[in-house]
């Protein structure tokens, strides 16, 4: 029991976002409370955020301990029940840490090139305790705000130099103005949390580490634009998120941040959640308001805009999760502070979901303006297997992929519109040479497609049939002229469309189509897919010299489509060969390419 | 100017209109046609079908005209080469999933979507993909329901809830599959529809076609008599549609003050009776208990001759008429005048109280 | 059934625009959107049927029918269909007397959903029960699957 | 019409009884209209209404009177309007008083929340518009129900300006018309009495006849003189009296008893049964003339197709006056309008060529006469120009529900069916859609007589019986139950009172007293 004193104010973390509890990280800090609790050992278990990668975009390595005996930091990856055991006795009690488990020297390249102002709190507080936040200066952002008037903040975001962080980047200052001066009361601020983006996770990240820093943010928007009444619109498919909003925003009311008179300064304001219901559309602020008002989400024509006539016909300023996020920082410490950071246009830090054929796969936080070279390879540590980097798809199914050539480019709203692509909410999803371009825009054309509202006809039928043109190129069925057709539905249906869904859905084709033109010719006129993705256009061959002639394929061949005899190597008959690969698994040798 | 007119410049000349014109509304003002699908003057607008995309200078994309307010100065051109480009294309992607039945289709001649087809040369014949191949709705003696040539403008479920307030139709499903269609697409009955044919007036296609015309005669064939509804005392108006002397049908009209095209299901339905066999063709005249067939002049003239005989016989006090409120004002005028001048009495009266 | 719905409508208060709120709660209570849950409350809000079902139809978390506790998709990939996967599913569906047109078992416990290739042809016939991948099924397999799905 | 802020629709179902009317109201909902519905029956705008004054029938007078005197009691009445544009002010306050909150919540049944509430909404509402039908007019008071109504509007001074005002939705599609053109007993065309002599003369001089400055019989007194066979000879042009009217038996014998009865119709009806010779009436779609809508609007009626029978109504009644001794010779029903342009003020500047598109409301004095949209913006019709208030007082229904006819039976229409049926029920789909009258009954009532939806039952009042389906709803309140008179199988008249108004002879159609047994 003696040594159990030496253990000086003992802290560890464990990761408890989605991912991390996948990875069993409950059991892992169960573990440590009973291994320590038998050594009489005084710990505070500190549950971090996020998800899986979240809180230092390493949940990969899930899941992450930090060991803090005396402010002095180790982090452990990959850590599992079995293995507490042993750090209990090296580390927290002999003070040895076990070097073999520790994160590797990636883990901290992944960091230094970052700037953190929305992540910063990520992961280093309990998200489901007001007073973790609080004591980092919590809620002092909109204190400071409802002290002075509401023009004043408006013009502190304004000189900001604040952008939309949504997709679009339209100055949040101006939006506000604009809705504080708009007829009509009372008015609203809806807090957009429907993030519907595949790859992409950053507003769930945020709002699940942090969620008072968005409620702080709608506090401040909401006093600026006169607004009594605030929604928060998440997805469903968010039950953590909401969970911990449901529980930082009853925590909020009972201390007085939301409800009557908001600590004195006579402004009343209260936030409720509506989740949505399984709709990408609802993104859009027109169908968002339709989902609010309990409607079918199908957008509306702008004008009027929402900042006219939103929610129940008032005045309505919609912000997503991260441009609210990022509110309280910009009060507290100025918008001169915030205008330093960042591009001449595009100011501040941008939060992105690094995803693909990368290393580092992770939620990162860069400044306005870092090239693209950065990003992936000092921080994403470039493609897994060392393979060619290829191409980054940015802005989701709105955006466009950008090519290797580009890769020196800066990442801001107007370089990345330049190039056919767009910032989106911040998904980033890297692509080497083992990647099919046609596949990839069909993923995204059949995603967007399927998410069409069916309002307007070129993107409810114009999407169809922009599909149906990209399958039957990855089918081998493509035809000459099937390119400048893609072409010709894809800028109509950008021109003429009624919402943002289907003005920017033939983005990825569009962009695919300018620099990766002669994959989508090889489809059509060689009836090859080079990266050898397209099923369909796959060649399934023998390779003689290698074959041992085992019959292995012969055996996995479902459809009979391989000749194989004792002592012979074997064959395959394209005609019956579905290409289904089942030989190409089989194959110990790998003499099947 | 007064303070509610503004100037705007159309295709190069220069209007007024007022301030809270849509493009759309302050064109058609201009005398300017524009072609639009979803558009409908009594409903709110949508911006669906995207035809009535118009060029606003300082505006890099097109705006659709009906969604669109009228703003001071603001330079529109509603007819270009691009324009017109994006509309074709926009019309060959509904032919692409239509069934381009015209032939044998009840709209033929009055289906917007045809005319447009022909006023913009295209058909959907460039894209080969999925076509709507659903099952044609009979299932109410009113209105017919061809979900295949829908083109989702949405007009008979926003008339259904927006007018009439029915709620009999919503917009079900998404994206390509969307559909009008009622809950959980149960047959149209009186538990959940009015049978106004509303929806019917306001289609644009083959889609919703009223059920007793189909297949009585083209619409350029008929004839078009403007009426009076002779139903309750609103005063809708409508046009009988006559073909070889026959009342086949009854399309709105949609120019009328009272009721701007709207219809309930007597004024639009309720006109079988015209030509019903149990309409009295030939006077009768009773004979013991039967009534037997004779021709006016006899009929009248015994009329005549037997209220001459009781005027004489009792006098003009004790005889008299009824007319009623169902019969014109010139028939009430001339009853009122007849008793008065030729039975000589005030013994008329009429059902206006009930 | 009205009590369930009472319980809902209270929490609504007719408060305006609860249609998604409501139509969430129902699914919640019964597990799908049934017919007559929604007949109910737009007779008493005076809200159309068909909105609350233009809205049920227009999300994709609104199931019209209930779906089973466990989820059965099977693969009718070409490899699966080559490796007699239809003959496997319909095993399946007569072993928990799923009706014909139907995709969930009469007593709740299974619904059996088709998809297109899963990508795991070297496997075939693939069946994905309750998100566990089970490859290389055989009318044998097929059974154990089902006991031990059935266990949970 | 659409920016009302309160409407008040008051013994109305426009819904079925003016479904186009009907679609204004529902825009004003839908901009935000606040709703007040006073209707015994639950009908689809009562379940819509801010606040439903579920009355009991013919309790009319005592729910205005209670309506007026909250008003009062609270100082929410338009004092100016009240001091500048009416009289008699004084006399009704005087007389509300006595009708405070108790009183009329036990002879209307309405709860003094709502009373208070309808009140607030109608006396505090910027533009306020009340519209009244049937449930108003068809009472033995049916005129005084109407000049309470207009007490609570001139209180609250909701008159004159657009938005405001009274509007009656009136029954038939010629209703206004019929009125206007002077087949009625003490008037001559553009109710001009007869007893007027500078009137009179007019027409004698244009008629060349001499007309009696006495007035004649209303047809309610003609069917009487008939029975007691003081009245021998009727033409009956294009009305159904013997289906439509109250207390069919006593009409019947009436008709039994007339020597001589001609009936002009398009189809066989229950009047024409009695006739001795029926004439062939032309449809709507056979002939030229105008209808006069509710709205005081003039519309053309067209010519679609020649009379089946060779003639219509116009041309008859000409070569039948002809044939009497006085000529009537018009070509076309065009030269009838300029003639009663020439002696109806009214309608001195309707002719059909100004008829062409969308026709003209009346007052239209003049040629160049654009016809007149609001009446009684400036001046009242009454000599002075001042607007004058009536002191009334509740008397009920001539017949009240007692213990051998416990249930009160509301007769009115349905949206399929029109009046005595024969055009609706002739029309292919409406008749499949609703056969047969169904007589709506409350749950509970139901429950008590332990009726089931869709079982035959009979229903008998002092004057007869029938056998109808019921249809068990909340439509109906318990204690009152309701018939159409659509259908020939049920005639629901058989059972409805000779009681009616004393001034118009309106009939009490919309309440009796009635038994229900299965």
């Amino acid at each position: 029991m003696s040594d159990a004193t030496n253990v000086k104010d003992l802290l560890i973390r464990v990761c408890v976002g989605t991912g991390g509890l996948a990875a069993g990280s409950q059991e892992v800090i169960d573990e440590f409370g009973r291994q320590l609790g038998d050594r009489g050992i005084e710990a505070e278990i500190v549950k971090k955020c996020v998800n899986k990668t979240g809180c230092r975009g390493f949940c990969a390595k899930d899941v992450l301990v930090d060991i803090i005996i005396g402010g002095k930091s180790e982090t452990y990856q990959l850590i599992s029940t079995d293995k507490v055991g042993r750090i209990v006795e090296e580390h927290i009690l002999k003070g040895e840490p076990v070097k073999e488990w520790l994160v590797g020297p990636e883990y901290h390249s992944f960091h230094d090139r970052q700037t953190k102002i929305l992540l910063k709190q990520c992961g280093h507080i309990d998200p489901e305790d007001i007073q973790a936040y609080l004591a980092i200066g919590g809620y002092e952002g909109a204190k400071k705000a409802l002290s002075g008037k509401p023009a004043a903040v408006i013009d502190e975001i304004k000189s900001s130099g604040l952008r939309g962080r949504g997709g679009a980047g339209f100055p949040t200052g101006l939006k506000w103005e604009i809705c504080s001066k708009a007829e009509g009361h009372p008015k609203y601020i809806i807090c957009n949390a429907d993030e519907g983006d595949p790859g992409a996770f950053m507003d769930r990240s945020v709002i699940e580490g942090n969620p008072h820093s968005v409620i702080e943010g709608m506090i401040i928007a909401g006093y600026a634009i006169g607004a009594s009444y605030g929604y928060v619109y998440i997805r469903a498919e968010y039950p953590l998120a909401i969970h911990r909003l449901k529980i930082a925003i009853s925590d909020a009311r009972s201390r007085g941040f939301l409800g009557k008179n908001i600590s004195g300064s006579g402004f009343d304001f209260d936030i409720r959640i509506k989740e949505g219901a399984g709709a990408f559309i609802c993104g859009e602020e027109t169908a968002l308001i339709a989902s609010i008002e309990g409607k079918r989400g199908m957008p509306r024509a702008k004008p009027p805009f929402p900042a006219h006539k939103g929610l129940w016909g008032k005045p309505t300023v919609i912000n997503n999760v991260e441009t609210l996020a990022n509110l309280p920082a910009i009060i507290t410490n100025g918008g001169k502070w915030y205008a330093s950071i960042g591009t001449e246009k595009s100011k501040g830090t941008k939060v992105f979901a690094l995803t693909g054929r990368i290393k580092n796969t992770g939620l990162i936080e860069v400044p306005m303006g870092i090239s693209l070279k950065e990003i992936i390879y000092d921080i994403g540590g470039g493609c897994e297997k060392n393979r060619k980097f290829k191409a980054v798809q940015t802005g989701g199914p709105s955006g466009g992929c950008i090519p290797a050539s580009h890769i020196d480019m800066p990442v801001d709203y107007e370089s990345l519109m330049g190039v056919g692509s767009m910032m989106g909410s911040g998904g980033m999803v890297v692509m080497d040479e083992t990647t099919c371009m046609v596949d990839m825009s069909k993923f995204f054309l059949s995603f967007t497609q399927s998410e069409s509202c069916g309002k307007c006809v070129p993107c409810r039928v114009g999407t169809k049939r922009m599909l149906e043109i990209l399958t039957r190129i990855t089918e081998g069925k493509g035809k000459e002229g099937d390119i400048e057709l893609l072409l010709e539905l894809g800028t109509n249906i950008k021109a003429t469309s009624l919402c943002g869904l289907g003005m920017s859905a033939p983005n990825p084709v569009l962009s695919t189509v300018r620099f990766f033109r002669e994959e989508y010719e090889a489809h059509i006129r060689e009836g090859i897919c080079p990266a050898s993705v397209c099923k369909a256009l796959r060649r399934y061959v023998v390779n003689v010299e290698m074959c041992k002639m085992c019959g292995k394929c012969f055996k996995a061949c479902p459809s009979g489509a391989i000749t194989w005899e004792k002592k012979k190597p074997a064959s395959i008959d394209k005609g019956k060969c579905i290409k289904c690969g089942a030989c190409y698994e089989a194959c110990p040798f790998s003499a099947i390419t | 100017m007064s303070d509610n007119k503004i100037k705007i410049t159309i295709n190069g000349t220069e209007t007024l209109c007022n301030r809270e014109d849509t493009i759309l509304k302050a064109a058609k003002r201009a005398g300017v046609h524009i072609p639009t699908l979803c558009n409908d003057e009594r409903l709110e607008p949508y911006g669906g079908c995207r035809l009535c995309i118009v060029e606003v200078k300082g505006v890099a994309r097109p705006l659709t005209a009906c969604t669109t307010p009228v703003a001071e100065n603001m330079e529109v051109v509603t007819e270009s080469d691009t324009i017109r480009k994006m509309r074709a294309h926009v019309i060959e992607l509904l032919l692409s999933n239509h069934p381009n039945d015209c032939m044998r289709c009840e709209k033929t001649g009055d289906c917007a979507l045809q005319n447009l087809s022909y006023e913009y040369g295209v058909d959907g014949s460039r894209y080969e993909g999925e076509k709507w191949d659903l099952p044609i709705r009979e299932d109410n003696p009113f209105i017919t329901y061809e979900p295949n040539k829908c083109i989702l403008c949405g007009r008979c479920t926003r008339i259904c809830n927006e007018v009439v307030m029915a709620g009999t139709i919503e917009l079900t499903g998404r994206g390509f599959n969307s559909m009008p269609d009622t809950a959980f697409r149960k047959p149209r009955t009186l538990e959940n529809c009015e049978f106004c044919g509303q929806c019917v007036s306001t289609c644009p296609t083959g889609a919703l076609t009223d059920r007793k015309g189909r297949g009585k005669g083209r619409s350029y064939e008929m004839k078009k008599v403007k009426t009076t509804c002779s139903y309750c005392g609103t005063g809708c108006n409508f046009y009988l549609n006559v073909k070889d002397n026959k009342v086949v049908k009854v399309t709105s009209a949609y120019e009328a003050p009272v009721n701007q095209g709207n219809l309930c299901i007597k004024g639009r339905y309720g006109y079988d009776f015209i030509h019903h066999p149990d309409r009295i063709k030939t006077p009768l005249i009773r004979k013991g208990d039967k009534f037997v067939e004779a021709s006016w002049d006899e009929a009248l003239e015994l009329v005549a001759d037997k209220f001459n005989e009781l005027i004489k016989k009792y006098g003009r006090e004790k005889v008299g008429g009824f007319s009623s409120s169902r019969c014109t004002n010139e028939e009430n005028y001339l009853l009122s005048k007849w008793v008065r001048c030729a039975i000589g009495s005030n013994n008329v009266d009429n059902c206006a109280r009930v | 059934m009205t009590e369930k719905n009472e319980q809902i409508l209270d929490k609504y208060d007719r408060e305006k625009g609860s249609v998604i709120s409501i139509l969430q709660d129902v699914q919640e209570a019964y597990g799908y959107i049934p017919e007559d849950a929604v007949f109910w409350f737009s007779e008493r809000l005076n809200i159309p049927a068909s909105s609350f079902f233009g809205v049920t139809t227009f999300y994709a978390q609104f199931y019209l029918k209930p779906r089973g506790k466990n989820i059965i998709t099977a693969c009718c990939g070409t490899a699966c269909h080559v490796k007699g996967s239809a003959g496997i599913i319909n095993r399946v569906r007569e072993e928990l007397k799923i009706p014909a047109g139907e995709t969930t078992s009469t007593d709740g416990k299974f619904t059996v959903e088709t998809i297109a290739c899963v990508g795991a042809c070297s496997i075939a016939p693939v069946f994905i029960g309750n998100k566990k991948v089970f490859g290389k099924m055989t009318l044998e397999k097929a059974s154990e699957m089902l006991k031990e799905l059935d266990k949970g | 019409m659409p920016d009302i802020d309160t409407l008040f629709l008051f013994g109305s179902n426009p819904t079925e009884g003016h479904p186009i009317v009907s679609h204004w109201l529902k825009k004003a909902l839908r901009k935000g209209a606040k709703l007040v519905v006073g209707d015994p029956r639950k009908t689809w705008m009562a379940r819509r209404a801010d606040v439903w004054l579920n009355l009991k029938p013919g309790s009319n007078i005592a729910m205005m009177n209670g309506l007026v005197n909250v008003i009062l009691q609270n100082g929410w009445e338009n004092k100016e309007f009240i001091a500048k544009r009416t009289e008699g002010f004084e006399e009704i306050r005087e007389k509300v008083k006595e009708y405070d909150l108790d009183r009329v919540e036990k002879l209307t049944g309405v709860s003094k929340e709502n009373i208070i509430e309808a009140a607030r909404l109608y006396s505090h509402a910027e533009k306020a518009m009340i519209v009244y039908g049937l449930g108003v007019t068809e009472h033995r008071t049916g005129t005084e129900n109407a000049m309470a109504i207009a007490n609570l509007a001139l209180v609250c001074g909701q008159l004159g300006r657009p938005s405001t005002g009274i509007m009656a939705l009136r029954g038939q599609n010629n209703v206004q018309g019929a009125s206007d053109l002077g087949p009625l007993p003490a008037t001559l065309p553009g109710y001009q009495s007869v007893a007027d002599d500078k009137g009179r003369e007019k027409f004698e001089k244009a008629w060349g006849v001499k007309i009696s400055p006495k007035p004649g019989l209303k047809s309610v007194e003609m069917l009487d003189e008939c029975r007691r066979g003081n009245f021998k000879g009727i033409f009956i042009l294009g009305e159904d009296p013997a289906q439509t009217d109250p207390d069919l038996k006593h009409v019947w014998g009436a008709l039994e008893a007339v020597e001589f009865l001609v009936v002009q119709d398009i189809f066989h009806t229950e009047t024409t049964k009695f006739a001795h010779v029926i004439l062939p009436g032309a449809s709507f779609a056979e002939k030229d003339g105008t209808f006069t809508n509710g709205e005081r609007r003039v519309q053309r009626v067209r010519k679609a197709i020649e009379p089946l029978s060779g003639m219509a109504e116009w041309q008859v009644l000409s070569r039948l006056s002809t044939l009497m001794g006085y000529p009537m010779n018009y070509n076309h029903p065009s030269e009838i309008m300029d003639e009663i342009a020439s002696l109806v003020p009214i309608y001195g500047g309707i002719s059909y060529d100004r008829l062409d598109n969308g026709g003209i409301q009346w007052p239209c004095p003049t040629k160049d006469h654009p016809g007149t949209t609001t009446l009684y913006t400036d001046l009242f019709s009454r000599p002075g120009g001042l607007a004058k208030f009536i002191a009334l007082d509740h008397s009920g229904s001539g017949e009240v529900p007692d213990e051998q006819y416990p249930y009160v039976l509301i007769t009115g229409r349905v949206r399929e069916h029109y009046n005595n049926g024969s055009m609706t029920k002739r029309s292919a789909g409406i008749n499949d859609v609703v056969p047969e009258e169904l007589l709506e009954i409350n749950p509970a009532d139901a429950k008590q007589l332990n009726i089931n939806h869709g079982e035959y039952v009979k229903v008998s009042s002092r004057r007869g019986e029938i056998k109808v389906k019921a249809k068990v709803t909340d439509r109906s309140q318990a204690g009152n139950v309701f018939l159409t008179f659509h259908h020939r199988e049920a005639l629901s008249n058989i059972l409805t009172s000779g009681f009616r108004d004393p001034i118009t002879g309106t009939p009490e159609y919309k309440s009796c007293a009635v038994r229900i047994e299965k």
